[in-house]
C-alpha cells in the first residue's frame, strides 16, 4: 500500500498534477496581469481539465478508438513513472538511481512523440504540419538540453554519472559559477520543449490552430493537457533540483525551495512569453544551431577541462 | 452521494471554463471585431475562463454572427457537428437572429436558427462587447443546468 | 564436435543448393537453408549449453600438415565467451530471416539455388569467422563472407545498379580483407606483437572502417540496399557490418588491451561516424537506405564502447551488437513487407498503411522502440549503458553525443512511422491485405521476442551470455539490476493497467453513447488530405544542413583519391613506356 | 523531387486567425508556398441588389453594413456620389465632421489591424495593448456618434449629429490622454525585435508589382507608390483640401513596411484631427435646401482606411437608385496576395495575408 501513496499522493499523480496546473494558473494570471487584465483565475486549468473530462468525444472516421485515447495515455504513465524516479524530498530514500537523469530525459521525450504521432494519426492537415515542426524542433533543442544535463553531470565526482541527486548536491563555487552559466541554456531549452511563445511553433494558433492536438477532443484532450501539466511539474522541480539546494537543507525546506523554484522558473517564463513575438521555424533552427548548441557545446567543454586539470 | 459531489464540481467546472469557437456565416464584420474586443483588458472574458480556441473539436460554445449565406452554411453544419456534446450556440449580432437588413437577400439563407438550435440570442447591430460577454456566460448557465445537454 | 557440425552442416547446405540449382523452388531452397540454419543454431546451444558447464573448449581438425613447420594452418574452433556470443545470435538471427526469406523470395522467378546456396554459405562462413581460433582461417572465412555479400547483392545482376552497388560493396570490404591481412600477418609473424601494435591495430582499424560501415568507408552500405531484403536484413544489418566489431573484439582479446591512443581514436571515431550516419538517415526518403545508415550509426556505438576500455563500456558494446541484430533485422524485415507491399521503397509514396498492415505496425514499433531507446526495450538499456560507461570514463562528451544522436534516431524513425504508416491510405493500397505476409511475419516475431524480453530483463543476457565474453576479457562482470525501485516498477504496471482497464471501458463498453465520428477539421470545407512527403517532414532540417550533406559525403572524396592513384599510376606506366622506347631504340 | 501530389494547406473559411470567411488553399513543398488558391464568395450578401431595391435613405443603412470595420467610409462615398448628382452643397462643418469621424476610423482601423497582426506572431501583450487603444477610440466614436460600430452619422447633404463645444472639449482631452500612449505603442511595434525579425523581408510587394496590380491604400503605399485619394483627388464631401498633413510612403513593400505606414498613419490622423478640433467652421451641419435626386450617374471616391473606395451610382429619377457599384479598396489588394504568397513560408502566410488588411466583407459584399 504504501507505494499507492507514492503514486498517487507526494511524488506522484496529486502533486504533479497540483503543482502543474497551479503553475500554469499562475503564468496565465501573470501574463495577464502584465497585460493590464485581471485574468483567469490560478485554479483555471483544473476547470479546464475537469471540465474535458465530461465531455463527448468527436473523433475523425475510421480511426480506432482504443488507439485515439492509447496514443495520450502512454505518456502519462512514463510522466507519472518519472515523477517518482526525482529526488523529492521526504521520498529521496526510495529513489537511488544511478541513472535517473537520463530516464528522466527519455520519458519526457514521450509526450511530445506522442503528439506528433497524433498529428499525423488523426490524418488532419493541421496535425501533419504541426507534428513535422514538432519534430523538426526535437532535433535542435534536445541538442542544448543534453547539453546541459551532461555539463551538469561533471559536477560532482570523480566518478560521474547521470544522477539527479549528484547534481542537486554539488555545491563548491567552481560548480555554482557553472550552474549559474547553464541556466539560460536550460531556460532555453525547456522554453522550446515545452513549446513557450517565442517557440510556440507547433501549435502556433494562427496558421495551424493547436497544431497536432487539432483532432483531439474530450478525455484525450484531457490526457494531453494532463501531459503537459505533468511536464511542467516535471521541469519546474527539475529548475529546483539543478540549481537550488534542495537537498542541502533539511527536507521541509528543500520542498519549499522546489515550489519556489518552479514558480520562478515561470515567472521568467512569464515575463519572456509577453515580451516576444512566435519566431520562425527557420529562425528558431538558426538560433540554436549557431548559437546555442555550439555555446553549449563549449560550456560542456570548458567544464570538463577545468575538472581534469 | 460522493459521485455526486464529483457530478457538482465537474459540472461547476463547465461553468468555469468556456472555450468559444467563433463561426462567420457572412457577417460585415462588426461583430467579429466586437467578439475580438472581449479579450481586451476592458471586458477581459478571460476572467471567466473563456477562451477563443481553434478547432471546433475543443469547443464547448458555438458563436455564429451573420446571416447564414448559401455558402457557408455547410461549414456552419459541419462546425457544429464536430462539436463534441454539452455544447451550447449563442448567434450574435441581429442578422444571425433574423437576417437583419440583409434578409431579403437572394443569398441569404436565413438566420441561424434556421440550420442549427440556438440557445442564447444576442441582439444589437452590432452587439456590444458587454452583451456578447453576458451572452456566453448565460450559455454557460443553460450547460451547466439543462439534463438533456449532458450524456451522462 | 558440434562446433564444427554447426559450420559444416551450413557449408553442406550450400553445397545441395548449389548442386540442385536446376530445382526452381524457392520452397525447396528455402526451406533447406532454414533447415540447415536451425540445426546450426541448435548445435550452438548444445556447446554453449556444454561451454556453461564445463568452460573453454575447442574442435580441431588437421590440415596441410605438411606446412605447420612454416605456418600453422590447423582449422580450430574454440567456443569461448567472445566466439560463441557472436555465433550464438547470428545464428538466432539468421533463422528468423530465413523462415523470413522463404516467402520473402517466391515473388521472383530464379535463382533460388544461386541465392540459397550464397546465404547459406553466408552464415557458415560467418559462424567459421567468429568460432575459428586460427588466424588464417579467419581471414579466409572473412573474404568469404565478402563474397557472399557480393554475389547476393548482385542477386538481380541483370539491373545495372546491383551490379555496379555489388561491384562497390565488394571493393570496398576488399580493402577490409587488406587491412585484416596486415593485422593478422604481423601478429603471427612478428615475435612479440607489442611491439608492433600500433602497426596491428591500424590494420584492423582499416578492416572495421570498411567492412563495419564507419566512417569514411561506409559508402557502400546505402548502394547495398539494392539486395533482397533478406540479404539487407542478414548482411547488412545482423552479421556482415559485425565483422569488424567481432575483429576488433578479437584482437583486444589477443592483444589484452588497446593503448590509450587508439581507445580515444575509437571512441571519438565511433562517436563521430554515428553523427554521420543519422544525419544522412535523417534525409532519406528510401526506407531501406534510411535504415542502412541507421546501421553505419548504431556500429558507432559499439566502436565506441569498445574504445571506452572499461567493463560496461565493452559490456554495452557487446549488448548493442546483439540487440542491433535483433532490432535492426526486424525492422528490415517489416522494410522489406512494405516493399512487397506498396512494391516501392519511397516512403513518400507509401502511407495509412497501419489500418492494412497492423501486425506489422506492431513489429515496427517495437523495432523502432528499440533503436530509438524508448524504456521498457532493449536498445534504451544498451544505449544507457554506453552513456553511462561514457561519463564514468571521464568522455562526458561522447555521453552528449550518443544521447544526440540516440534524439535524432527517435526521429527519424517517427517520420518513418508517420509517413507510412499514418496519414492517409493511399488509393492503390485499398485492397491491401496482411494474409499473405504471415509467414514473413512469424520471421520478424521470431526477431521481435528478444527486443523485449531484453528490455525488461537484460539481466538475462547479460548474466549468460556478455558476462562470459567479459571475464574472457579479463574484466569485471557487470551486474544490473535494472529496475532496482520496486515502487517505480510496480506503479508503472499499476497504472498501466489501471489506464488500460478505464480505456478498455471507454472505448468498448460505452462507445455509442460518448464517442462519435466526425470529419476531420479543414476549415469547414471538405478539402481531400494529402499526406506531406518524407521530405516535408524534415525539410526546415534538410534546408539548414543542405551545405553539411552536399561537402560531408565521404564518396567524393574517395572518388578524387581514387582518380589521384589511377592518375599516378597511369603517369608511372607511360614513364615506363618511354623509358622502354629509349632502351629499346635501336642505335 | 518528383511528386504526384503536393501537399495541401486549407486556411479557412474557419479559421482563427481569419476573422471572416475566405479560403486560401496553399500548396506546399517542405515549408514553402509553391501555389495559392483564392476561394472567396462566404460572405456575398449581394448588397448591390438589395440597393436597387431600397430607397436612398434606406440605403445608407444597407451601405454602411457593408463593412464593419470602414462602417464610416462607406456610406460617406454612397452620400457623396448622390450630392454629386444632386448638386448639392454640404456645409463645411458638415465636411469637417465627416473628415473628423473618417480619421477616427483610420485610427481604429489601423489599431485593429496591428492588433491583428500581433495576435497572428502571437503576441499577445502587443494585442491587448492595441485593443485596449482601440476600445478608447471607441468610446470617443460612440460620444460623438452615439454607437460604437455603425454609426449612422451621415445622410444625404450633410451630417446627422452635431458636435457642441463641451462635446469638443471632452473629446480633445480624451485625444490628449491617448496621443502619447499610441506614440509609445508605436514605439513599441517598431522596436521590438522578435516583432521585426518575423516581418521584415517577408511578402515582399515590389513597386512595379504594385503598379501592375494596381492595388491601392497602404498596401501601395508601402511599396512606394504615391497614391493618397486624400491629397490627389478633391472630394467634395470632406475637408482634406484645408487639411494640412503628409503623405506616408515607405519603400521596402515588405510586411513590416505596411505596419510601419499604418502606424505612422496614425499619427497623421492625429494631426488631422487636432487641427479639425482647432478650427471647427461654425455654421449649419445640413443643407437647408433639400433637392430630389435627379437622373445622373455619379462617381465618387473616398480614401477608406484600407485605400481608395469607389461608389459608382446611377439614379433614374425615382428615389431607388438604378444602379450602385462598390469597389472597395480589398478587391483589388487582395489579388497582390496570389503574387507575394508564393514562395513563403507556411509560417508567414497568415501574417502575410493580415499585413494586406484584407476586408472580405468589403470585397464579396
Amino acid at each position: 500500500m504504501e507505494f499507492l501513496k507514492d503514486l498517487f499522493l507526494y511524488p506522484g499523480f496529486l502533486f504533479g498534477f497540483v503543482l502543474g496546473g497551479l503553475l500554469e494558473g499562475f503564468k496565465r494570471k501573470l501574463k495577464a496581469r502584465m497585460q493590464l487584465r485581471k485574468g483567469p483565475p490560478v485554479t483555471q486549468p483544473f476547470y479546464d481539465l475537469s471540465k474535458l473530462l465530461l465531455k463527448n468525444i468527436t473523433k475523425p472516421y475510421r480511426i480506432s478508438s482504443f488507439t485515439y485515447l492509447l496514443i495520450p495515455f502512454v505518456p502519462t504513465a512514463a510522466l507519472l513513472v518519472g515523477l517518482l524516479i526525482m529526488p523529492y524530498p521526504f521520498y529521496q530514500e526510495k529513489s537511488s538511481f544511478s541513472f535517473d537523469l537520463i530516464l528522466i530525459f527519455y520519458l519526457t521525450e514521450l509526450p511530445l512523440l506522442s503528439q506528433i504521432i497524433f498529428g499525423y494519426f488523426s490524418n488532419s492537415p493541421y496535425g501533419m504540419i504541426g507534428a513535422a515542426r514538432a519534430g523538426q524542433m526535437f532535433f535542435y533543442y534536445n541538442g542544448v538540453f543534453i547539453m546541459v544535463i551532461t555539463t551538469l553531470c561533471l559536477l560532482e565526482g570523480p566518478p560521474y554519472s547521470f544522477c539527479l541527486k549528484s547534481i542537486a548536491e554539488a555545491w563548491d563555487p567552481l560548480d555554482v559559477l557553472i550552474k549559474i552559466l547553464t541556466i539560460p541554456f536550460f531556460v532555453f531549452s525547456v522554453l522550446a520543449k515545452l513549446k513557450l511563445n517565442p517557440f510556440s511553433i507547433p501549435d502556433a494558433e494562427a496558421e495551424i490552430l493547436k497544431g497536432p492536438l487539432t483532432e483531439a477532443s474530450g478525455v484525450a484532450l484531457a490526457l494531453f493537457k494532463l501531459n503537459y501539466l505533468l511536464e511542467l511539474a516535471i521541469f519546474g522541480s527539475l529548475f529546483a533540483f539543478f540549481y537550488l539546494p534542495v537537498l542541502k537543507t533539511s527536507p521541509t525546506i528543500g520542498l519549499i525551495l522546489i515550489l519556489l523554484g518552479a514558480f520562478f522558473l515561470f515567472f521568467i517564463f512569464a515575463l519572456v512569453e509577453n515580451a516576444t513575438a512566435r519566431l520562425r521555424l527557420s529562425q528558431f533552427s538558426a538560433l540554436y544551431l549557431k548559437f546555442l548548441i555550439p555555446l553549449a557545446t563549449l560550456i560542456l567543454v570548458i567544464t570538463w577541462v577545468f575538472k581534469n586539470w | 452521494m460522493f459521485l455526486d459531489a464529483i457530478k457538482q464540481f465537474l459540472r461547476y467546472s463547465q461553468k468555469k471554463s468556456l472555450w468559444v469557437f467563433h463561426v462567420n456565416t457572412g457577417s460585415c464584420n462588426g461583430c467579429d471585431i466586437e467578439i475580438l474586443a472581449l479579450f481586451s483588458s476592458k471586458y477581459d472574458a478571460e476572467r471567466f475562463g473563456i477562451k477563443l480556441v481553434g478547432s471546433p473539436k475543443h469547443a464547448d460554445i458555438l458563436l455564429v454572427t451573420g446571416p447564414v449565406t448559401t455558402k457557408s452554411r455547410d461549414p456552419l453544419l459541419r462546425a457544429y457537428d464536430m462539436m463534441p456534446k454539452p455544447k451550447a450556440v449563442v448567434s450574435v449580432g441581429v442578422c444571425s437572429l433574423s437576417g437583419g437588413v440583409f434578409a431579403k437577400s437572394y443569398n441569404v439563407l436565413g438566420p441561424v436558427d434556421n440550420f442549427i438550435p440556438v440557445h442564447v440570442y444576442v441582439g444589437g447591430c452590432s452587439a456590444h462587447p458587454n452583451m456578447i460577454l453576458e451572452g456566453i456566460l448565460r450559455a454557460a448557465q443553460i450547460l451547466c443546468e439543462e439534463e438533456e445537454l449532458w450524456s451522462f | 564436435m558440434f562446433l564444427g557440425f554447426s559450420v559444416g552442416v551450413l557449408f553442406l547446405g550450400a553445397l545441395i543448393s548449389a548442386l540442385f540449382y536446376r530445382i526452381n523452388s524457392p520452397k525447396f531452397h528455402g526451406s533447406l537453408a532454414f533447415l540447415t540454419s536451425a540445426v546450426a543454431l541448435y548445435f550452438l546451444n548444445l556447446t554453449f549449453f556444454e561451454f556453461i558447464k564445463a568452460g573453454e573448449f575447442s574442435w580441431h581438425l588437421p590440415l596441410f600438415r605438411w606446412i605447420r613447420d612454416f605456418i600453422n594452418l590447423d582449422l580450430i574452433f574454440k567456443a569461448n565467451g567472445l566466439n560463441l556470443f557472436f555465433a550464438l545470435f547470428g545464428a538466432y538471427v539468421s533463422v528468423g530471416i530465413n523462415l523470413y526469406a522463404i516467402k520473402y523470395m517466391t515473388h521472383e522467378k530464379e535463382g533460388f539455388g544461386r541465392f540459397y546456396a550464397f546465404i547459406q554459405l553466408f552464415i557458415g562462413s560467418y559462424l567459421g569467422l567468429t568460432l575459428s581460433e586460427n588466424l588464417f582461417w579467419s581471414y579466409v572465412f572473412f573474404e568469404l563472407t565478402g563474397l557472399c555479400s557480393y554475389q547476393l547483392i548482385a542477386f538481380w545482376y541483370q539491373s545495372d545498379l546491383s551490379s555496379f552497388s555489388a561491384k562497390k560493396a565488394f571493393l570496398m570490404t576488399h580493402i577490409a580483407g587488406y587491412g585484416f591481412l596486415l593485422g593478422a600477418l604481423v601478429f603471427t609473424l612478428s615475435p612479440d606483437p607489442k611491439v608492433y601494435q600500433d602497426l596491428i591495430l591500424a590494420g584492423v582499424l582499416i578492416a572495421v572502417l570498411a567492412k563495419s560501415v564507419q566512417w569514411p568507408l561506409y559508402t557502400w552500405i546505402p548502394y547495398a540496399m539494392n539486395a533482397p531484403t533478406p540479404v539487407s536484413a542478414l548482411l547488412h544489418a545482423a552479421c556482415l557490418v559485425k565483422c569488424g566489431v567481432y575483429l576488433l573484439f578479437k584482437f583486444y582479446l589477443l592483444l589484452g588491451g588497446f593503448p590509450e591512443f587508439w581507445k580515444n581514436l575509437l571512441i571519438y571515431l565511433g562517436m563521430f561516424s554515428s553523427l554521420m550516419g543519422v544525419l544522412f538517415a535523417l534525409k532519406q526518403a528510401d526506407v531501406k537506405k534510411l535504415l542502412a545508415y541507421h546501421t553505419v550509426s548504431q556500429i558507432g556505438y559499439m566502436v565506441s564502447g569498445i574504445g571506452l576500455g572499461t567493463s560496461l563500456g565493452l559490456a554495452s558494446s557487446l549488448f548493442h551488437t546483439l540487440n542491433h541484430a535483433l532490432f535492426k533485422g526486424l525492422l528490415f524485415l517489416v522494410a522489406g513487407i512494405l516493399q512487397q507491399a506498396t512494391h516501392t521503397r519511397d516512403l513518400s509514396l507509401m502511407g495509412g498503411l497501419a489500418s492494412k498492415l497492423p501486425k506489422t505496425t506492431v513489429l515496427y514499433l517495437i523495432g523502432a522502440a528499440s533503436i530509438s531507446g524508448i524504456p521498457g526495450f532493449n536498445g534504451f538499456v544498451s544505449k544507457w549503458m554506453f552513456y553511462q560507461a561514457a561519463i564514468e570514463a571521464n568522455h562526458p562528451l561522447a555521453a552528449a553525443l550518443g544521447l544526440f544522436i540516440s534524439t535524432l534516431t527517435t526521429l527519424s524513425f517517427i517520420k518513418v512511422l508517420d509517413t507510412a504508416f499514418l496519414g492517409k491510405l493511399d488509393e492503390k493500397n485499398k485492397q491491401l491485405s496482411e494474409k499473405p505476409f504471415y509467414l514473413m511475419i512469424t520471421g520478424g516475431i521470431i526477431l521481435a521476442i528478444p527486443c523485449v524480453v531484453f528490455g525488461l530483463f537484460p539481466q538475462i543476457a547479460i548474466t549468460f551470455l556478455i558476462n562470459p565474453a567479459l571475464s574472457l576479457l579479463n574484466l569485471r562482470e557487470v551486474n544490473i539490476s535494472f529496475y532496482q525501485l520496486p515502487t517505480v516498477l510496480i506503479g508503472a504496471l499499476f497504472i498501466l493497467f489501471l489506464g488500460l482497464g478505464i480505456l478498455i471501458y471507454f472505448t468498448w463498453l460505452k462507445p455509442k453513447e460518448i464517442i462519435k465520428e466526425t470529419e476531420v477539421f479543414k476549415g469547414g470545407e471538405d478539402e481531400p488530405v494529402f499526406n506531406p512527403t518524407a521530405d516535408d517532414f524534415v525539410a526546415d532540417i534538410e534546408n539548414r544542413l543542405a551545405n553539411f550533406y552536399k561537402k560531408a559525403d565521404p564518396d567524393q572524396y574517395l572518388l578524387k583519391i581514387c582518380s589521384f592513384i589511377e592518375g599516378l599510376i597511369l603517369k608511372v606506366y607511360t614513364t615506363v613506356k618511354k623509358l622502354e622506347q629509349i632502351w629499346s631504340k635501336p642505335c | 523531387m518528383n511528386r504526384s501530389q503536393r501537399f495541401v494547406l486549407p486556411i479557412g473559411p474557419i479559421h482563427i486567425a481569419l476573422e471572416e470567411p475566405i479560403q486560401l488553399k496553399l500548396e506546399t513543398e517542405g515549408n514553402i508556398v509553391k501555389n495559392v488558391q483564392l476561394k472567396i464568395g462566404y460572405v456575398h450578401r449581394a448588397i448591390e441588389f438589395l440597393l436597387a431595391n431600397r430607397d436612398f435613405y434606406q440605403g445608407i443603412i444597407v451601405v454602411e453594413r457593408v463593412c464593419g470595420i470602414c462602417s464610416h467610409s462607406h456610406p460617406t462615398c454612397f452620400v457623396q456620389a448622390l450630392e454629386q448628382i444632386a448638386g448639392i452643397e454640404v456645409p463645411l462643418r458638415a465636411r469637417y465632421l465627416r473628415t473628423l469621424i473618417g480619421e477616427l476610423e483610420r485610427i481604429h482601423s489601423h489599431l485593429l489591424n496591428t492588433a491583428i497582426a500581433c495576435e497572428i506572431l502571437g503576441f499577445k501583450t502587443l494585442f491587448v495593448r492595441c485593443m485596449n487603444a482601440r476600445e478608447n477610440i471607441k468610446d470617443l466614436m460612440e460620444g460623438i456618434t452615439g454607437h460604437r460600430g455603425n454609426y449612422a452619422f451621415n445622410t444625404i447633404g450633410g451630417v446627422r449629429k452635431d458636435l457642441v463645444e463641451d462635446e469638443i472639449h471632452e473629446v480633445k482631452k480624451s485625444l490628449d490622454s491617448l496621443e502619447p500612449e499610441i506614440f509609445q505603442l508605436i514605439e513599441t511595434v517598431l522596436s521590438n525585435s522578435t516583432l521585426i525579425s518575423r516581418t521584415k523581408g517577408i511578402g515582399v510587394l515590389t513597386y512595379q508589382d504594385a503598379v501592375d496590380l494596381s492595388v491601392v491604400g497602404p498596401v501601395a503605399r508601402a511599396s512606394g507608390v504615391d497614391l493618397d485619394l486624400r491629397k490627389d483627388v478633391a472630394m467634395p464631401g470632406a475637408a482634406y483640401e484645408f487639411l494640412e498633413f503628409e503623405k506616408v510612403i515607405e519603400k521596402d513593400g515588405d510586411v513590416l513596411s505596411r505596419i510601419k505606414v499604418r502606424l505612422l498613419e496614425m499619427i497623421e490622423s492625429f494631426k488631422i484631427i487636432k487641427q479639425i478640433l482647432k478650427d471647427l467652421p461654425k455654421g449649419p451641419i445640413l443643407t437647408k435646401k433639400f433637392v430630389p435626386i435627379p437622373k445622373g450617374i455619379g462617381i465618387s471616391r473616398w480614401e477608406a482606411p484600407r485605400g481608395g473606395l469607389i461608389y459608382y451610382c446611377i439614379t433614374d429619377g425615382t428615389d431607388i437608385p438604378y444602379r450602385v457599384k462598390i469597389r472597395a479598396p480589398s478587391f483589388v489588394n487582395i489579388y497582390a496576395l496570389n503574387r507575394i504568397l508564393i514562395n513563403q513560408d507556411v509560417a508567414d502566410v497568415t501574417i502575410i495575408s493580415g499585413s494586406i488588411d484584407p476586408c472580405f466583407s468589403c470585397m464579396q459584399r
